[in-house]
C-alpha cells in the first residue's frame, strides 16, 4: 500500500493532511520505517475498509473525511460533506469575502488601538489583530439566525457575526448608544438580530451558555446552530469538559471553537498543558475534532463548513481547533514582544503567516484584487469607522438613572 | 368525586410542587426540567416522580453530574426564550454553580440594559437531620440575597410552595427557591388550579401586638408552633412568614414593628451574616424611635453542621428557644412564659432531633 | 503477520488483551476482515518495531506494556514494570491477602446493613458490598504513608487502607469515639495513621486533593503515591479534568482510580456520558489509562502496582477504571432491584462475578483454602465486627461543647 | 546605607506584599505560591514580582485556567503540611472555586475534629475602575464571613497588608485577603523585619467622641479623607479600619459606640446583606441602649457594577457621601459640616472616577 501526501496539504494546515491511498500494498512496512507514522497507516487502513482512496485525517490519525478521488476531487468532497456545491468561481467570492471581512476588522481594531491612549475608551480591550482569519472564517459559515458566544476577546467575532460596528464602539467609550447601554464594556459585546447572543469576560463561562442556545434550538427544532468562541486556556477550565460531554450525549448543533494563540496572558500553553495537540480534549468526548491553520480563513472556513452541516444534520457537535497568533499585548494598544515571555523571532514568524497577507496575495495572484480596489475598499472601510468613532464619542454618556436589574 | 369537590385539597408541599410543574409544563411548552435524578424512580423526593413518563426525556431532562456546566447550558436556554427548572437535591451541590448563577444569571439582564432575559427557575433542596452533616445541610439564603439580579424565594407551606414554584417559573428573572427538605412533609389545602403568589413581600401568618416574630422555611414551623403555644400565655405576635428574601420588602413587617416595638428573627442558615442581620439593620434604621428593646436574631450558630445528634440538639434554633428568646424580649411576660416553655421543651424532647417533626405535618 | 489472544486474557479483564506477535506478516489482511479491529494491529506494529513479542494492550490498542515471550512470562513483565520480583508463592500470598481483605469487608458491610434498621447509626451509609476487589486490589499496592483521599462511598476504602473499623463504626453511631467525633459521619471516614487522608461527600471534590497530597509528596521529593477514589459520575465533573491536567504537566505522584459501577444513584451511565470507555477520559490528558476487571482483586493490584511503580519512579499519574457493580442501593441496607432502573438479570449476572467467591474458588483450587480455613477466618472477622460494634454503641455521644472551628 | 537605617521605609502596599511573600518564603520551605499570572512579567500588579527566579518554578507554579481545581490542589497540600499561597486576579475567578473554598477548606478541621490543619492562604483582588464592568469587581466579603471556618481579611494600608499577609501565611486555617486593587497604591511606613499583625479586631485610626466609624479595605481611605476634613469642622469620629471581617471581633467598637452613641459603617462591596449589616445587627444589640440614632451603613447599591463612568459617579460610596451621611446623623453639626462636604466635593470632582485618587497613596 502505497500513501502520499496530497496537494492540498497546506491549504488544510500543518495538522490535517489528505492521504491518497493507492493500491499497492508492498511497501507499507517500508514507509512506517520512513517516518510516516502509524497513524497515518491506521487511517489509510480504515479508508481501505471503507472503500476509499482518498482521506482527510487529522493528526491524531482521525478521519475527517474520506472518499473516492475518480468520482469527486478533494474540494468536491469537502463541500459534500458541508453540503455545498463549490466550483472556482464562488470559491472567489468566498475569498473576496474573506478577505473584506478580514481587512475591516484588521482596520477597525489598528484604529481602537490607535485611539486608545486617548482614554475617550475606558475599559479593558483585548485585541484581536492577526487572529482575523478565525472570526472570519467561522462566521460565513453561519447564517444570521445561527448564534455566537464570545469571550472577552470578542470584538472579531462580534463583527464578523455583523455587529453593530457603531453600538460597539459606544459601548467601549462607555455611552448610552452602546450595545450595554454602557453597562457592560468590551467585554459584554452582543447583538441580537445578529446572532452575536453574549460575550462573556470569565474563561470558559459562555461555552455552556452556547451549548444551551443549542439545546433551546433542538428542542424547538431550528436548523440553527450555536458557536462558542474560545481560548487555548478556556479548555483548562472544568466547564469545557462538562458542556461539551452534555453537547455530544443530547447531538447539541453546537460547535467549539477554540482560537489557540498559545498563551493565555502571559503563559505559555507549555507551561498549562501537557505538550498534545488541543484536539484531543474534543475527541475524548467522542465529537469529531479537528486542527486547521487559524491564519488560513478558507482553511477555517471549510472546517468550519463541515461542522455547521453535522450541526444542521442533527449530527451533534464538533471541536474546532484553530492555531493562530495575537499580535498586540493580551489587554490594551501595544506591543508587547519587549516584556519576556516570547520572542521577537516567535513573532516575526507568525507575523510572516499574516492572514491579511496571505488572502491579499492569493486574489492577487488570481486576479482578483490590485492596489486599486484595494485602496478602494480600505477608503469605503475607513470612512465607516470614522462615521463609527464620532457617533461613539458624540453620544452621551448614561446618567445615573434607571438600571434594569429586573425585567 | 365532582370537580368541583377537588378544587381544593390537602396536599403536602412536595406533591404541590410536582402539581406546580405538570401544570407550568401542560400550560406551556417551554418549560423543562433539568437535574440529577428528576427522571428516576425516586424523582426528587417526590417533587418530580411521573413527570418523564407524562412529558418525555426531552423536557424532564437527567443531567450528568457536572452542575456548573449545565447551569450554563440552562441558561442559554433561558436567553433563548425557553423556562428551564433545575433542580439540586441538595443546595451545597449548586456551590459548583456559582459563577455561572452570580454572573451570567444573575446580571445579563443589567448588563443587557434590559434587552435579555434569564427565566430561570432553580430548586436546591435544603438538607437536615438523619446524620447530614456538613455539606448536606447548607443554607446561603444571605449568599444569593447579596447578589442583585436574583430572586430568592423560600416557600414554607403547600400552599406557598405550589403558587410560588408556579411564579417563579413564570417569572422572566432568574429565581432561586431555597426549599427546606422538612418543609416538604407538611400539609395543606392547596387549591388545583394553577395559581401564582406574588414574588414579592411577607405574608402575615397569626397576627398580635406584643411581638413582631419573621421567619422563613422550616423556621416559620418552629415559629408557628412557639406563636401558638405563648398566645395560650397571653403574648401575641405578629407572626411573618419572610417568602421572598430578594428582592427583599420589608414594608409589612417594618408596619408591624413600628406597632409591637419588638422584634425577633429567626434565621433558617447560619445567623451570622445572615438574612436576619439585613432584615435588622432595615428594620432599624426605618423604627429606630419604635424600638422598646433591639431586635434579636436566632438561626444557626457559628460552625458545621455536625452528623451527630448528640451535637445537633442545640444546633437548630427551636420553638422552645423562640420562646426563650422572646420571654427575654418582654421581661414583664417571662413568668407568664414559663409554663409554654415548659410545654415546648417537652414537646421537643418527645421527638428525636434528626427526623421531622410529625407534629409540623399539619401546621396551618 | 499472525495475532493471537494470549491466555491471561480473562485474568486481565475483558478490556485488557495481551497480544502475542508471531514473525509470520502474511495474514494481517485477513486478520482484520476477521474483526480483529484495527486497533490490536496497531498496538502489534507498535510492539515490533520495539523488538517485543508480547504486548499487552487495552481496549483503545493503547500498549500497557510489552515484552519479549522467550525471556520472560507476562506475569513477570507485569512485575518488571511493576517493579517486583513475582513468583508463584507470593502470588498465593497476594491472593489469600486479598481474599481476606474482601471478606472482611463483606461481613462488616452485611453486619453494619442488619442493623442499620435499628436505627442507631443514624446518618447515610453507602456500602460497597460487590465492588470489594477495587479497594482491595488497589491498597494492597499501596505502603501506609501513601495517602487516598475517598468519596461517600468510603467504608471499604478506607478499611482496605488500615482505618480503624472502631472508629469507624462509632463515627456511624454518632458518636464521640469517632473518627471525627461524631463530626463528620459517614462521608467523612479518615484515619490518618493509616493514610487515608479524607473522604468527601460533594461528588470530584476529593479528586483535586489527593492530586493536592501528591504535589506535596513531589515538593519534598517523598517517594509515596496519592490515590483518589471516584465513581463513574465524578469524571463528568469538571474538577476532575482540571486536576487531571496538572496531575500530568506536573508528574505528580497520584493515581485516578475510577470505579465503574454503571450508575450514579439511579442513573445509568449511558443516560450521562456517551457510550465511550471511560479510559479515554484520563488518556485524552496525556496519562497512561487502562480499565480492568474491577471484580477481580488480582487484575487491580496488578494494574495498580503499575501505575505505583510509575508515580514512585517520578513519572506521573495514571488514570485506572475498574469495571464492577453495587449489589446494594445506593444509600442504605437494602436491594433496590424491584424499584424500576436496573434489570434483576443485570444484577444476576454481576453477581455471578462476584468477586469474592472468585477468588475463593480461585485458592480453593489452588489447595490454599477449606472450608475449615474459611469458617476459621470468618470466626475471627465476626468477632472484631462484634468487639468494634459493642465499642460503637457503648461510646458516649459527644455533647454540644467544644467545637473545633479554627486551629 | 547602614542597616538600621533601613529598618522601616515608605513601600506601596503592593510592595509591601511582595515584601511579605518573599521573606515568608524565605522563613519557610513550606511555603509555595499558586496563581495564574504569578511568573509573569507583571507578577500580579507587582506583588509576585522577581519570585519565581529567586524560589524556583517549584515553589511559585503557574497555574492553568482552572480555579476549582487548582484550589482543590492546594488544599491537598495544605493537609499534607505544606502552606500554599493561592492568587486571585479578581475575587470575581475565585467564584468558581468556592465549593472548594466553602467546604473542604473551611470545614476539615472542625469536620476532623480538630485532627486536620488547612493552613492555606487565598489573595483576591477587588477590582475597581476603568470600565471593569460587573464581573471584574466583586467584593463579596459578607458571602465569605458568612462560613465559619475561613479567616477573611481585607488589609487597607502597606503596613497591615505585608502584615497581615505574614499572619495569614503562618495561621492554620484557611485565609482569604480581600484585597483592594486601588489599596495596592497606598505608600507608608512599612518596617524591613518579618512581622505579623494579629487576625483579630479592628484598628483605631482615628479618635474622637462624636460619632464611631468603621470602615474596610478601599473605603478606609475614603473614610479617613472625610474624617479628617470634618474634624476641621470640630467633629472627631473614632474610626475604625475593621481590618478581620471573620472572625468578627467588635468589642472595641462596641465600646466606642458606648461612648459616641452614633454608628456608620462603610461596606466595600454591596450594601444589602453586606457586612454591615452583621456590624450593625450585633451593636444594636450590644449598645441599644447607647444609640443616640440608628446606625447607618452606606455600601454599593443594590446592582451590578457598571462599567461606563457615566453610571459609576453614583456607584461608590465616597468620602463626600460619608460627610453627607455623618451630617444627616447629627443635625446640631449640619451646618458646619457644609463647608467640609463642599471641600470634599471639590476634590473628588477634581478626580476622574474610574482612576485611583492620587491624594490616597499617601494616606498615612
Ligand atoms: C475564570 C477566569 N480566570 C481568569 C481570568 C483572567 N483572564 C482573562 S483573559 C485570560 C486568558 C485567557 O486565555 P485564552 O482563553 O487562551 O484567550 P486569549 O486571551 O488568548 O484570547 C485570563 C486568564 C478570567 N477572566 N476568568
Ligand atoms: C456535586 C454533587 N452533586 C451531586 C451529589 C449527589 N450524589 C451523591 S452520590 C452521587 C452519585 C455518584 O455516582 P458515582 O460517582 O458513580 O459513585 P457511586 O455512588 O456509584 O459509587 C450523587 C449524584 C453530590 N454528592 N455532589
Ligand atoms: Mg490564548
Ligand atoms: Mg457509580
Amino acid at each position: 500500500m502505497h500513501l502520499s501526501a496530497h496537494g492540498h496539504v497546506t491549504r488544510f494546515a500543518d495538522r490535517v493532511e489528505v492521504i491518497s491511498v493507492s493500491g499497492d500494498d508492498s511497501h507499507w512496512e517500508d514507509q512506517l520505517k520512513s517516518g510516516w507514522g502509524t497513524t497515518r497507516f491506521f487511517a489509510a487502513i480504515e479508508a481501505r475498509k471503507a472503500n476509499s482512496d482518498l482521506v482527510l485525517v487529522d493528526v491524531m490519525g482521525a478521519i475527517v473525511m474520506s472518499g473516492k478521488s475518480q468520482q469527486q476531487g478533494l474540494g468536491a468532497i469537502v463541500d459534500t460533506y458541508a453540503g455545498r456545491a463549490r466550483n472556482d468561481d464562488l470559491g472567489n467570492d468566498v475569498s473576496l469575502a474573506l478577505y473584506k471581512d478580514m481587512l475591516r476588522n484588521r482596520r477597525i481594531e489598528e484604529e481602537i488601538a490607535r485611539r486608545y491612549t486617548d482614554q475617550e475608551m475606558r475599559c479593558p480591550v483585548h485585541l484581536s489583530i492577526g487572529q482575523e482569519a478565525v472570526s472570519a472564517g467561522v462566521c460565513l459559515a453561519l447564517d444570521r439566525q445561527d448564534q455566537i458566544v464570545s469571550t472577552h476577546r470578542a470584538h472579531a467575532h462580534y463583527l464578523s457575526k455583523g455587529g453593530d460596528l457603531k453600538a460597539m464602539l459606544a459601548e467601549f467609550h462607555g455611552k448610552a448608544s452602546g450595545c450595554c447601554g454602557g453597562r457592560g464594556g468590551s467585554m459584554h459585546i452582543f447583538d441580537v438580530p445578529a446572532g452575536v447572543l453574549l460575550s462573556l469576560p470569565i474563561v470558559g463561562s459562555g461555552i455552556p451558555v452556547a451549548a444551551g442556545a443549542a439545546l433551546a434550538m433542538k428542542q424547538r427544532a431550528e436548523p440553527h446552530v450555536a458557536v462558542a468562541f474560545l481560548g487555548d486556556a478556556a479548555v483548562e477550565e472544568g466547564v469545557f469538559h462538562e458542556a461539551a460531554n452534555f453537547a455530544v450525549l443530547h447531538s447539541l448543533p453546537v460547535i467549539f471553537v477554540c482560537e489557540n494563540n498559545l498563551y493565555s496572558v502571559y503563559t505559555p500553553l507549555k507551561t498549562r498543558q501537557p505538550d498534545l495537540p488541543l484536539e484531543r480534549l474534543g475527541r475524548c468526548h467522542g465529537m469529531p475534532s479537528i486542527t486547521a491553520d487559524g491564519n488560513d480563513a478558507e482553511a477555517v472556513l471549510a472546517v468550519t463548513r463541515s461542522a455547521v452541516a453535522r450541526a444542521r444534520a442533527g449530527d451533534g457537535p464538533s471541536f474546532l481547533v484553530f492555531d493562530t497568533y495575537r499580535w498586540l499585548e493580551h489587554c490594551g494598544p501595544n506591543y508587547d514582544n519587549d516584556i519576556g515571555y516570547r520572542t521577537p523571532a516567535e513573532f516575526e514568524a507568525w507575523r510572516g503567516r499574516d492572514p491579511l497577507s496571505r488572502m491579499e496575495e492569493h486574489l492577487r495572484n488570481n486576479g482578483i484584487l490590485d492596489a486599486g480596489k484595494i485602496a478602494a475598499l480600505e477608503a469605503d472601510i475607513d470612512s465607516e469607522i470614522d462615521i463609527a468613532f464620532k457617533f461613539a464619542l458624540e453620544s452621551p454618556l448614561p446618567g445615573p438613572g434607571e438600571v434594569n436589574v429586573y425585567a | 368525586m365532582p370537580e368541583r369537590a377537588r378544587a381544593s385539597r390537602r396536599l403536602n408541599a412536595a406533591a404541590a410542587i410536582l402539581e406546580a410543574t405538570a401544570q407550568c409544563m401542560d400550560a406551556d411548552s417551554s418549560v423543562f426540567l433539568m437535574g440529577e435524578g428528576v427522571a428516576d424512580p425516586k424523582g426528587i423526593f417526590g417533587t418530580t416522580l411521573g413527570l418523564v413518563d407524562r412529558f418525555g426525556p426531552d423536557r424532564v431532562i437527567e443531567m450528568p453530574v457536572a452542575e456548573n456546566g449545565l447551569t450554563g447550558i440552562a441558561i442559554g436556554a433561558a436567553l433563548m426564550g425557553r423556562r428551564p427548572v433545575m433542580v439540586h437535591q441538595r443546595v451545597d451541590f449548586a456551590l459548583l454553580a456559582l459563577e455561572q448563577l452570580l454572573n451570567n444569571a444573575a446580571k445579563t439582564h443589567f448588563v443587557t440594559n434590559g434587552v435579555h432575559k434569564v427565566p430561570l427557575t432553580v430548586r436546591m433542596i435544603i438538607g437536615r437531620g438523619w446524620g447530614q452533616g456538613p455539606e448536606h445541610s447548607q443554607v446561603f439564603d444571605s449568599v444569593f440575597a447579596h447578589v442583585p439580579g436574583l430572586k430568592v424565594v423560600m416557600p414554607s407551606t403547600p400552599y406557598e410552595a405550589k403558587g410560588m414554584m408556579v411564579a417563579a417559573i413564570r417569572d422572566d428573572n432568574p429565581v432561586i427557591i431555597l426549599e427546606h427538605r422538612w418543609m416538604h412533609y407538611a400539609e395543606g389545602e392547596v387549591p388545583l388550579q394553577l395559581y401564582e403568589t406574588p414574588l414579592i413581600g411577607p405574608a402575615l401568618v397569626r397576627q398580635g401586638d406584643d411581638l413582631t416574630i419573621v421567619a422563613s422555611s422550616y423556621a416559620l414551623l418552629e415559629s408557628i408552633e412557639a406563636a401558638d403555644h405563648i398566645s395560650e400565655a397571653g403574648i401575641h405576635c405578629d407572626l411573618f412568614d419572610l417568602r421572598i428574601v430578594r428582592p427583599l420588602d420589608l414594608s409589612l413587617i417594618i408596619a408591624s414593628v413600628r406597632r409591637t416595638g419588638r422584634l425577633v428573627i429567626v434565621d433558617t442558615g447560619w445567623k451570622m451574616f445572615g438574612v436576619g442581620a439585613e432584615i435588622m439593620a432595615q428594620v432599624t434604621e426605618a423604627c429606630f424611635h419604635d424600638l422598646k428593646a433591639s431586635p434579636r436574631r436566632l438561626g444557626l450558630p457559628d460552625h458545621p453542621t455536625p452528623s451527630s445528634r448528640g451535637l445537633a440538639t442545640t444546633f437548630y434554633p427551636t420553638a422552645q428557644s423562640l420562646a426563650e428568646t422572646i420571654a427575654a424580649l418582654i421581661p414583664e411576660a417571662a413568668h407568664r412564659l414559663a409554663g409554654p416553655i415548659k410545654a415546648l421543651e417537652n414537646l421537643r424532647l418527645s421527638v428525636p432531633v434528626d427526623v421531622p417533626n410529625p407534629a409540623f405535618r399539619v401546621p396551618f
